[in-house]
């Protein structure tokens, strides 16, 4: 699939993204800014309990207010719609928008008011009396799974969701012949990506047109079918208008549950509805947290710190109901061993459910926790040798002759060179240097280390997980399409058929049109349909939208050429190999004056069909849906699978001091080499860099949903839920490297997800390197100011440093 | 209750009730919807509009408070349909958002601080826009926008050399 | 989140504020709202009733008097942080300014707000604990008089009358010698709520004797405490870091200190008497850097 | 979030009209910070209502007040259940009497309570301060109603 030259003409290319004019000043179309007429609006009465029998709704209160129009039970609900989509064969952990007789997690949406103004329907919510009697809870997810836990879900009998253990390779006869063994605990904590825009949606159904609008700020493939599925209409009666802005999602604006209420409320009372969740809402019931993961992990390696075999044995906690987020489990398959060479793994997968809030997707889809599991334990690794935690990695890592590289897992990884990005960072930041800063500090009473990490971004996959953790799921692809139709005055309108969240797609797709039909990129316009008018796609999930998007608007230009190359060949009499197109004309190679432009071959398509070829479809208009390069099968029965096709790397070298006496790192210099094949825009790819650090800076050091004994959720507002300031995410230097991809038109590979792959592993090196002469370690995201403290000072206390040092 | 407020210089009467905030009223009363609810407790920043040139937090005030006071969005200050600022320009030239969800609030931010201080360091900038949440960009695009501005602004601000 | 409905009132002057005030038992003051509004919109907060006082100028001003630094209870923090007396006469003050908040709570916030809304991690409340300052406030057409020491009884909970309201902050000025001011705080973020601050205010005479001391730590326990044990230990004496954090540390031994998700009772005790130790030495430093005209 | 609840409060006078006063739903309705109403609805039952007010925060709360374990006069168990506006709670304090030496009466509580819903997801960081300080105000109008002196 290399057709496309090499050098280009707006790929790589310092552009702006087109999207950045209308959103600098205000103009970005946000759910919340749409004005449907006769909007009601929509607050949510949520169980102030982890567990929770509804006893009795007392609605007469409420009702009776003035402006209010109704309120809604689960019951009601439920009768008229089916249980959300859930991906994992669950039957009895039914999941619905409001809970019906039973509430599963404290802030669990249990009664839906609709009044004229949300302020009204806050009101209102405070009125409907709800009486509960609480029932037994578990929080943890290794209480979960001992016998005599409180069952989340009677009907489903036990609170695993999940349970499957994978080997790939030799693990017992590696481990057998390996000298040396470890193991290690870690635990990833429940944090998540908080995007600033809560979810919001507004619905409005025609019952004479029997159709159901969507305006909704969505990140989520099959949104309009579950949407559908779920309020019992065909799909074609749900329209989801895709051209709303998203702001920020990183995986979590998913909006099912959303959606089927205000659509059921819409369809119900006549008029429409729109939710926007309140901050409280978003933290506590909305899709809002990620993974919260303990990893169990030995390896098996050798004196030379070359690890052969791994164990990993993942549990995760997915709150009360299966969401999406047991597959997060699955994605990590993917890149099970990440970029190093161990050649045989057993990797088991759990997932249970607990009283806490359902888990979603969040960025990287669960490989951010595994990496950083990975790659702490690659340190102990080399702590346990007295061998230089670099020179560890760089023995295990994959080298660049051996790619394609076969992972255990069953995927190969296209492209890399591993090693070379490393040493451009440790010669851009002068490495000896930083060591001898480190040590300058330690010198000067600070404690102080370097961080290294590693990651892998896998991208642009198919679903394969689904199978994979779900036999009876036989979904294998995901495609993503673009159109592109060039109208009858000659101007140009690419299509794209999702929604977007602050990625650059409409850049992207304008800038890969302009580079495979040689025109400015400004000309083409890139407009985003509506469900019913669009092509296959599943939104922008998984690093996929470079790839798949940037692939289908190649392949869709490629057509278009072809189609004018034909016209032109048949008007100018030429053969078709002779007909050569450049910049929106076709000539004949042999007699260049022989020319067609642009607008002549406009003309023809659109109005002079006795020119066209015979057979040809008058107008210009083509479409192309994309398969995942490397396609899609079923998983082997031992659970090989390529789900992506294309693997980003970086690597991320930092320092960081700590007051001893505080407790409080700081990141005093931050280095990364990225590598994503080739970089369609430098300003998004820079960016998603960056925010992706950030918010791993915020997974490592502040950011947690933590919850009390009692399951109450006590980081449900800003205050206590601490994102990243401008003062915590310090100046970070990019290196970059290119390996192409062989599989994408440009070389290019996804960009979204490594900065957050990184940051948490390389934070927690960091700080376990200043640690080291404290002889004591972390194996906890997120590291607290206030836990590091402690731990400092009780392992000063115990070696008999004093305190009080200044 | 009515109030008159004084938007981008144009006074506005509207009927509030004394609980919705400037920030309900710029969206719902006069259309502006360039300032965005994210929090509205008063910690993510989404919400900043000037208030008599300050920025401030639209959600942690009362539209019922706000008469009397100079108020201006982001859509006071875009030059005109199709025009940008220099700072507006700026952003879009480091590309200083993503989902631009925070975006307005962030360039309200940065006016204030250029009104102020026409030479921030980075330092500065960093922390007139500390109290603006960005989930999206790790904020280095944003400094360097601030930055770009800053130098900009300067440029044309500076008289012109002699003999040019 | 959206407030519960209230009722809205803007008084002339100060006596129809505590006119309203007195007249509605739900009845609330608000000034910049930094704090009470994000409690309404969480609905924490509900008054029946709100008497904004933002604009009445007689309680907007910084003026020095009687040895004192007065400043009006609706004095915007922007305007402390910037105001050149402050920067001169009350350099404690001046120091802790850019902690609160952010820019754009303090544009709006006010200092009789911060004080009366009375938050353990406050920073106006820690220097005027430390500092001795007197609150003064205006019921039922007459003034009265609290100190710092008193006003300040739990988390968000004070002295002042529920009919009451805060027109006046007064710091007493030190003219005792060289002064010497220092602060820290240790927070998650930079603008998050301590965990552990302090303060200190000391005078030293030309001799290196400390002739004053003052410091206070906010966030530990409940309400700002002064650190008595430890002024006493040092005032008159030439400072001896050796014999200064055991004192703090006594000093510190018997607070009940509070815990919370962000920082634990052993932390919150340790970095107190860490950081009583930082703002005393940075204290003992400036006032030896500064000329004896400095105060 | 849980809360732990004890303490010891010296009163000058005997235990029997403390222990009276303790269980005297009148005494009890003066002294429980924002009590509006205290009805019985069984032996040593009440039906509780609070319009709880701390400084800017305040909300309404329903519930109920079981006087249990009684040992006269020197033992009782107090437990309150209930949820409002702000949140939930409930919590249970045993009361124990005794006289010094010098003939004062020493009450002893101890007990834990649970604090849930909308004040322990945003107030975390003041809610034990706040707790205490209302406990504080029990007694210092129990002390006021049993003995005159404020």
């Amino acid at each position: 699939m290399s057709e496309a030259p090499r050098t280009f003409r707006f790929v790589s290319s310092d552009r702006r993204v087109r999207e950045d004019r209308r959103f600098v000043v205000g103009k970005g179309r946000f759910a919340a800014d749409i004005a449907v007429p006769g909007l009601r609006h929509v607050a949510l009465v949520t169980c102030p309990y982890p567990a929770a029998r509804i006893v009795g709704i007392d609605k007469t209160a409420a009702l009776a207010m003035p402006g209010v129009h109704y309120v809604l039970d689960g019951r009601e609900l439920a009768a008229a719609t089916l249980p959300l989509a859930a991906g994992l064969d669950t039957p009895h952990v039914p999941r619905r928008p409001l809970a019906v007789d039973i509430a599963r997690y404290a802030g669990e949406w249990v009664v839906a008011v609709v009044a004229d103004t949300r302020a009204l329907a806050e009101d209102a919510a405070e009125r409907v009396k709800i009486s509960y009697e609480r029932l037994p809870f578990v929080l943890d997810a290794e209480d979960a799974l001992k016998s005599d836990a409180p069952l989340v879900h009677a009907g489903h009998g036990s609170n695993v969701l999940l349970d499957r253990t994978f080997v790939w390779g030799e693990v017992e006869r590696d481990f057998a012949e390996s000298p040396r063994h470890l193991s290690l605990r870690v635990k990833w904590g429940r944090s998540s990506t908080v995007p600033i825009e809560t979810f919001a949606v507004a619905a409005s159904w025609d019952p004479w047109r029997e159709m159901l609008d969507v305006w909704a700020s969505i990140q989520m493939p099959k949104y309009p079918d579950q949407t559908a599925t779920a309020l019992k209409l065909p799909a074609s009666s749900v329209r989801v208008h895709y051209d709303v802005d998203v702001g920020g999602s990183y995986g979590v604006k998913r909006g099912i549950k959303h959606t089927v209420l205000v659509g059921y409320l819409t369809k119900r009372l006549g008029f429409p509805v729109r939710l926007i969740e309140d901050r409280l809402e978003n933290m506590r019931g909305g899709d809002a947290h990620g993974p919260e993961r303990l990893f169990d992990v030995d390896v098996a390696f050798d004196d030379t710190g070359v690890i052969r075999s791994m164990r990993m044995r993942a549990l995760d906690n997915v709150g009360a109901y299966a969401g999406r987020s047991p597959f997060q489990l699955g994605k990590p398959v993917g890149a099970i061993v990440g970029p190093y060479r161990i050649r045989s793994v057993q990797y088991r997968a759990i997932a249970v459910t607990s009283n806490k809030t359902v888990q979603e997707a969040v960025r990287a889809f669960g490989q951010s926790p595994t990496n950083y599991a990975i790659e702490r334990i690659i340190e102990e690794v080399a702590n346990s040798l007295g061998l230089d935690r670099l020179e560890a990695r760089r023995r295990n890592l994959i080298r660049k002759e051996e790619f394609p590289y076969l992972i255990p897992s069953g995927s190969t990884y296209d492209s890399g060179d591993y090693h070379t990005v490393i040493d451009k960072v440790l010669a851009h930041a002068d490495y000896g240097a930083l060591v001898a800063e480190r040590d300058r500090l330690r010198a000067g009473g600070m404690l102080a280390g370097i961080g290294l990490a590693t990651c892998l971004e896998p991208s642009g996959g198919n679903s394969s997980f689904e199978p994979l953790l779900n036999p009876k799921n036989t979904t294998t692809t995901w495609m993503d399409s673009c159109r592109i139709s060039v109208d009858a005055t000659g101007a140009i309108t690419a299509t794209m058929h999702t929604a977007s969240a602050g990625q650059g797609h409409e850049t992207l797709v304008g800038t890969v049109v302009g580079e495979t039909l040689e025109l400015d990129p400004e000309r083409i316009r890139v407009v985003r349909p509506d469900s019913l008018s669009a092509l296959p796609s599943n939104s922008p999930v998984g690093s996929r939208m470079a790839v798949m998007l940037g692939g289908a608007a190649f392949h869709a230009a490629r057509k278009l050429r072809e189609k004018l190359v034909a016209i032109a060949s048949h008007d100018l009499g030429v053969p078709l190999e002779r007909a050569h197109y450049r910049e929106g004309g076709v000539f004949d190679r042999d007699a260049p004056e022989r020319r067609l432009g642009w607008m002549d071959l406009v003309t023809v398509a659109h109005r002079n069909f006795h020119k066209l070829p015979p057979d040809m479809e008058p107008g210009l208009s083509v479409s192309h849906v994309m398969q995942v390069p490397t396609g899609g099968a079923l998983p082997t029965a031992d659970g090989r699978v390529q789900m992506y096709p294309c693997f980003s790397f970086e690597f991320h070298l930092i320092l960081m001091a700590i007051d001893p006496e505080l407790g409080k790192p700081e990141i005093r210099r931050y280095v990364v080499g990225h590598d994503c094949g080739t970089v369609i825009n430098p300003k998004i790819v820079h960016g998603m860099t960056m925010g992706g650090i950030a918010h791993g800076i915020g997974a490592a050091l502040y950011e947690e949903f933590a919850y009390d004994d009692e399951g109450q959720l006590l980081a449900q507002s800003f205050m206590d839920y601490l994102l990243p300031s401008s003062h915590e995410v310090p100046p970070v230097e990019i290196v970059h490297h290119v390996t192409p991809s062989p599989h994408t038109v440009f070389g290019q590979k996804g960009s979204g997800e490594s900065g957050y792959l990184g940051a948490p592993a390389a934070i927690a090196s960091a700080i376990n390197d200043a640690l080291k002469p404290l002889g004591i370690s972390v194996n906890t995201l997120p590291i607290k100011v206030s836990l590091l403290g402690d731990m400092i000072a009780a392992a000063r206390e115990k070696i008999g440093e004093p305190q009080g040092v200044e | 209750m009515r109030v008159e407020l004084t938007v981008n210089g144009a006074i506005h009467g509207v009927d509030v009730e004394p609980r919705t905030t400037l920030l309900d009223a710029l969206r719902d009363n006069l259309g502006l919807t360039g300032a965005h609810a994210g929090c509205e407790h008063g910690v993510c920043g989404a919400c900043t509009v000037l208030c008599d040139g300050a920025a401030v937090r639209s959600c942690l005030m009362f539209a019922v408070q706000a008469d009397g006071i100079a108020i201006t969005t982001i859509e006071g200050v875009t030059p005109g349909p199709g025009e940008l600022s220099i700072l507006q320009d700026a952003f879009c030239e480091t590309h200083g958002m993503q989902c631009g969800y925070c975006t307005p609030a962030m360039i309200l931010a940065a006016h204030a601080l250029l009104t102020n201080n026409p030479a921030p360091s980075r330092g500065d900038i960093v922390d007139a826009i500390s109290g603006n949440i960005c989930r999206c960009t790790g904020y280095a695009q944003i400094v360097d926008a601030i930055a770009l501005a800053a130098e900009r602004i300067r440029g044309v601000n500076r008289p012109p050399e002699a003999g040019a | 989140m959206k407030a519960a409905p209230f009722e809205y009132s803007r008084p002339a002057d100060i006596d129809e504020a505590c006119a309203l005030l007195g007249g509605d038992e739900g009845a609330r003051i608000i000034a910049g709202g930094q704090t009470l509004v994000p409690m309404m919109a969480m609905r924490l907060s509900r008054p029946t009733r709100l008497i904004d006082v933002s604009r009445i100028s007689a309680l907007s001003y910084i003026r020095e008097e009687d040895g004192h630094l007065a400043i009006g209870a609706a004095t915007r923090q922007c305007v402390v942080e910037n105001d050149p007396i402050v920067a001169t006469r009350m350099p404690l003050l001046a120091a802790v300014m850019p902690w609160i908040g952010h820019a754009a709570t303090r544009a709006r916030g006010t200092v009789g707000g911060s004080l009366a809304n009375a938050d353990p991690a406050a920073e106006l409340a820690l220097v005027a604990v430390t500092l001795d300052a007197t609150l003064t406030y205006r019921e039922a057409g007459r003034n009265g008089d609290i100190p710092a020491s008193e006003f300040f009884i739990g988390p968000t909970i004070t002295a002042l009358p529920m009919a009451a309201c805060l027109m006046e902050v007064r710091f007493p000025i030190w003219r005792d010698g060289h002064i010497g001011v220092g602060f820290h705080e240790v927070s998650a973020r930079r603008s998050d709520f301590a965990f552990v601050s302090a303060a200190a205010q000391v005078t030293v005479d030309e001799d290196g004797i400390c002739r004053r001391i003052a410091i206070g730590v906010g966030a530990v326990t409940d309400v700002p405490i002064r650190l008595e044990r430890v002024e006493q230990e040092l005032s008159g004496n030439r400072p001896d870091a050796a014999r200064l954090r055991p004192a703090i540390e006594g000093a510190l031994a018997d607070v009940d200190v509070t815990a919370d998700l962000h920082a634990s009772a052993p932390y919150r005790r340790r970095v107190a008497a860490t950081l009583a130790l930082r703002a005393i030495t940075d204290a003992l430093a400036s006032a030896k850097q500064r000329g004896p005209d400095a105060c | 979030m849980k809360l732990d609840i004890g303490g010891e409060e010296t009163f000058p006078m005997a235990a029997e009209p403390l222990w009276t006063a303790l269980n005297d739903p009148a005494v009890l309705k003066k002294c429980i910070p924002g009590c509006q109403d205290m009805i019985a609805v069984g032996d040593d039952r009440y039906k509780l209502i609070l319009a709880l007010r701390v400084a800017s925060v305040g909300g309404t709360f329903e519930g109920e007040i079981v006087l249990s374990d009684k040992i006269a006069p020197a033992r009782c168990r107090v437990s309150v259940t209930g949820s409002g506006t702000l949140g939930h709670g409930e919590g249970s304090a045993t009361f124990s009497l005794a006289s010094d030496a010098n003939g004062a009466a020493i009450m002893r509580y101890a007990g834990e309570g649970e604090i849930g819903g909308l004040v322990a997801g945003v107030g975390q960081r003041v809610l034990k301060g706040v707790a205490k300080h209302l406990v504080g105000q029990f007694f210092k109008a129990f002390r006021r109603e049993v003995t005159g002196v404020v």
